[in-house]
């Protein structure tokens, strides 16, 4: 944080890492396997996988509790949803376009939504689901909840004209929300230093006296550590921050895109600082995980992604009335 | 009944809301210190305070969003558009979120917000401040529209949209904001999709919602001195659509005139004249007429903006076209 | 005659009017490096160079606005809108400047822009990605609206679409990228504001724009073997709008469908058919029917999706109901 | 400026300090004609006087060249339209509505537009020029040619989204347009201050890297020079520049604003700093004015708006068929 208020203690609980670890490791398999429907077209559309990122939407979403606290995110969103613990048969059920999915089949990847555990979406327009987070912080500030939204959204959205309007109005009006600026280097095809004569997102805030910093999103202990203090932040200051967690995809930006934009050795580059490999090597090391805990874990959760895909496979398309539904309340 | 303004009516709509339930704010530019650009809010941010009645930086887009976002989270905003010519800078938000979150989270997330605002021409004021827009607005599924043309149908209406847990808009007037009207004491809710009959008439349907109202009246009176007697549907919503009523009356008098104040080219006037054409065709003695603005951005001139616009004369002669009368 | 794809045909409009004109240049987001999001761009960025293949940030009302500004100062942009949908987030600009800006400096500032892009659903995209919006844009006077549906209309009509010094709406679709079709080796231009008979029949007018064109044109070969010959206008431009064709064909069938991808409610369709209804009153044998889309959001699973939209079947029905012919 | 190329030397030439005065004292005179002329229902609507902001248009628009320079502004443009030398018959006439107006009567107070003296409007949605703006600028930069965009918008715009997309385009497209926050204090009922969290505007343009600079507006010496100094940035270095010139707006937002949200102490302080005055006193002062020069030329100037009320009164109103014209080319 660039403030003075680093002395204040934070309030998190230690963390609890072999949680994360499998959390990181859940989304990576199940996007693999997500990957493998679509091949069998058994999805269709936009997938965009997370792989790479894991360690950001976990290591943030690891300090909330979802009774009071919300998130919202962009179309890339099956990491996030995961992190707040939705059901991985009623998302893949979702990507297959099925009943039982978590939006029905109405939705689709883009559009993942737990309402119960505060999952607001899953927001397919770039930066639109900016000013909703800040809306959602409003009514806890209304409420005088003790609560806070997180808000995470790409490097392509920063300079929409929305989220400029949306921190201004965040701080001018107090709202407890943390704007989590995934910056994994590419809006689609394009470097975000292209489009961008700054290359320190963090700074943005600056115009509206809303401290921000930069992190390495590649570990997950440290965006567990500076979204621990941003959500500190934003509760007891009221205030909102705006964080840039530096990251990477590994996949293309959907599945047509062979992200021929970018080199091989980049690629590499982040796949040595892969975010499961560094935390688990850090277990391994502190002797909190054996490498055979460690396969077990992988296997229980490749197991729940394989039921998962039978789930989806096996659950009854939507009913054709269900098109007529959900248009109005 | 009392005699009060249309600007009054909405603002007992909205005390009376306010006062029911905790969740309804109201936030716009200008609402709270200045008591509104149109002062609809006047006295409400006296008797609400600064947490229910917010000022707004001027940014549509932003603030249409954020209210919408604590929509989502379980409060009932009030969103004041200083006009409707603004909001189109706020219509992603609109059209992306608020018209669509139910359907695509699959009927989890619904959105209880009210956007309204004087919509559509005033006097003197140019194309980009002169805007009848709802259409566009009526074209999208997931939004009630909703368009009171008297102070009872605004008091009624706004209440009822304010407790409906869909997103509404609401489109007012700054020439209707003067308008008197007798309105109940007593609480009333006006339900949206219902329209009204204002006048009765064996002749012709007029149909016609929001301000165009006046005019269709004045014309209405007209007609009735050379012997044509007029049905004047007022549908008040166009998202639903009352069509029952539209089509009991056009079945009876057999002629139909819409009037709208929005251009002419995909309008909610030419689908009811559709609509009419096709579901009343065996019952149709004369063309659908439609009465609306010419197919021109709105002009500064005074003469030529009422030119621009339905008048009077207009909706003579389109009745006496349906009737078949030669001009006198 | 060569056979080339919807998108080559785009592409070789660009390149020639390119070649033709400095002041023409693209712009959008990954136009240039990328070739596109639908490869429409492929190779031009190599060809003209980063000062006229221009990649922008995801800003569509900040990019489409600059692109305004070049416009009123005498360059002739393309903006492309990666799809329509994100063309909401600039409609302030199109509506609001390109679209008024003649009119309210009194014939001085003319806006010679072209907008582009893929309009309405594709496939398993969900409701935010899945929006016709042909309506909308036609609903504002002070824009063409284009909506060619075969690589010949697309290349002649782009071509004339960049010459206009009106800002022209230009709607193109994902699924028609890959359309093949025959177009003449030499140069053409396509008249904006012409619609075209593609098939000639006597007994029915099916009316349509953009991408249904192909499943109008698959339906009425079904028709054809059940007896039933259509006239197919496709009326590639909706604004200006070819009101004589229209009235020619349904003088001459005197039954009319309309085929519209739009969602149904103050749409492209409701107008025509108003319009029909009104003008050939006493020609038609049936009301005149619509195909759109239904009302409500797109829904993500295909077989709903499929269901949401016009479909062959869809059309036969309608072509049936209006010939007065029972289902079989 | 910010930077450190302020040792450069500006290239403008010296201030021809008696016709800004004119120009100045032509703004205020047409404005008080004007709206004795809406007070007798001669002219309707909108009327946004620029009264009080006399120097930013003129201390600004002193440095173009209107064959190659280009001016946008908003609703508020009686003083820029004039200060880029148009004719206030047609202004005035434009103010009635009729045929030999500026705008042919379709445009209004809002709405002056001079393509010939490159007057770009007049625009009534806030914010919405600024794009239009940087685009005039990528015309000058792709056709090579030594101008420039002045662009002015009120503080009431600075929170738009459409500004924060504009700077971001503008400075990775190297623009030559310096944008002009003329910070009167309200945006209609609105004190700046409640929904800023800033106060200094000019700052805001680092989150895209480019230089700002608070200028005093009530001073037509100061804004001319630091006017000056961007415009010729700018040029030479390719570059948008964004200044906040500070102002005040004697009179209501429009003619039906009473103004209430000030104290009148605040307004006689303004008043005492009147741009006019200023200049005239430092005239006197440095023997470059007498008095007697100093009230010929308002008499002058005075009539030359009268004439221009008159050919307003007498022209005529434009033909009903014009309502047809102008909507496309
Ligand atoms: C307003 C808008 N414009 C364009 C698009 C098309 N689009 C989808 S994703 C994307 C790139 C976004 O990049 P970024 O914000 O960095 O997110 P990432 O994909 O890297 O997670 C674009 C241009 C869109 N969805 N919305
Ligand atoms: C997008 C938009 N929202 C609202 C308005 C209504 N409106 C007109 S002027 C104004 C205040 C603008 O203040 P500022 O930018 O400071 O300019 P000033 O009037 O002080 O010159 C408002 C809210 C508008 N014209 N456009
Ligand atoms: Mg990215
Ligand atoms: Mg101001």
């Amino acid at each position: 944080m660039t403030s003075d208020n680093t002395k204040k203690q934070e309030t998190q609980n230690p963390p609890d890492l072999k949680h994360m670890l499998g959390q990181m490791l859940l989304i990576r398999r199940f996007e693999e396997r997500a990957a493998q429907a679509y091949g069998l077209r058994k999805i269709g559309g936009f997938l965009h996988l997370y792989i790479g990122q894991e360690a950001v939407a976990v290591g943030s979403i690891a300090h909330l509790d979802l009774k009071r606290d919300y998130v919202y995110t962009a179309y890339r969103d099956h990491g996030h949803a995961i992190a707040c613990g939705m059901d991985v048969k009623k998302l893949m059920a979702e990507l297959y376009g099925k009943e039982s999915g978590c939006s029905r089949g109405k939705g689709g990847s883009m559009h993942f939504f737990d309402r119960e555990k505060h999952f607001m979406g899953g927001n397919g327009i770039v930066g639109a689901h900016i000013p909703l987070a800040a809306g959602t912080a409003m009514k806890i500030k209304f409420n005088k909840e003790n609560g806070v939204v997180l808000c995470f959204f790409g490097d392509g959205a920063i300079h929409q004209g929305a989220f400029h309007e949306t921190l201004n109005l965040a701080k001018i009006w107090n709202l407890p929300v943390v704007f989590i600026c995934e910056n994994n280097q590419y809006g689609m095809g394009t470097d975000f230093r292209r489009v961008s004569s700054v290359d320190d997102f963090s700074i943005m805030g600056q115009s509206y006296g809303i401290p921000g910093k930069q992190v390495n999103g590649m570990d997950v202990l440290e965006v567990y550590r500076e979204v621990g203090e941003a959500v500190y932040r934003a509760k007891e200051e009221r205030t909102p921050i705006l964080l840039e967690i530096k990251t990477y995809r590994y996949k293309g930006h959907s599945m047509s895109d062979p992200a021929k934009y970018r080199t091989k050795e980049e690629l590499e580059e982040y796949k040595n600082q892969d975010p499961i490999l560094i935390l688990k090597d850090h277990l391994l090391k502190e002797k909190k995980l054996t490498e055979d805990e460690f396969q077990k874990m992988d296997k229980k959760i490749k197991e729940q992604v394989r039921a998962a895909a039978d789930f989806a496979e096996e659950s009854p398309e939507p009913a054709l009335e269900s098109l007529y539904e959900d248009v109005l309340v | 009944m009392a005699l009060i303004t249309y600007r009054e009516a909405l603002r007992q709509a909205l005390k009376e809301e306010m006062h029911r339930d905790k969740n309804v704010i109201l936030l716009g530019e200008e609402v709270a210190q200045y008591n509104g650009a149109y002062k609809v809010s006047k006295g409400l941010l006296d008797e609400f305070g600064e947490e229910r009645v917010i000022d707004t930086p001027i940014t549509e887009e932003g603030f249409t969003g954020v209210a919408i976002g604590a929509a989502i989270a379980g409060m009932r905003p009030v969103v004041e558009w200083m006009t409707f010519n603004f909001s189109i800078q706020a219509m992603d938000q609109v059209f992306n979120n608020a018209a669509k979150m139910l359907y695509m989270s699959g009927g989890q997330v619904n959105i209880p917000i009210v956007f309204r605002g004087p919509n559509g021409p005033a006097e003197y004021l140019a194309s980009q401040h002169s805007q009848a827009l709802a259409s566009v607005y009526a074209h999208f599924p997931g939004l009630k529209v909703v368009s009171p043309a008297t102070p009872y149908d605004a008091k009624g209406l706004l209440k009822s949209a304010i407790r409906d847990d869909n997103p509404v808009v609401f489109m007012e007037a700054e020439l209707m904001y003067a308008w008197e009207g007798d309105v109940p004491e007593e609480e009333y809710l006006i339900e949206i999709g219902k329209a009204d009959l204002k006048k009765e008439g064996d002749d012709v349907s007029i149909i016609t919602f929001g301000k165009p109202l006046k005019i269709v009246t004045e014309a209405a009176e007209i007609l009735e001195k050379r012997g044509i007697h007029a049905d004047i549907l007022d549908l008040r919503s166009l998202r639903p659509l009352d069509e029952e009523a539209i089509l009991k009356t056009v079945k009876k008098t057999n002629r139909a005139v819409i009037v709208d104040e929005s251009w002419p080219v995909a309008s909610m006037a030419s689908y009811i004249g559709w609509f009419i054409s096709h579901k009343a065709f065996d019952f149709l003695d004369a063309p659908v007429e439609l009465v609306t603005s010419e197919d021109v951005p709105m002009p500064y001139n005074h003469t030529l903006e009422l030119a621009a616009q339905p008048s009077v004369d207009k909706i003579v002669q389109a009745v006496q076209k349906v009737m078949y009368i030669g001009e006198a």
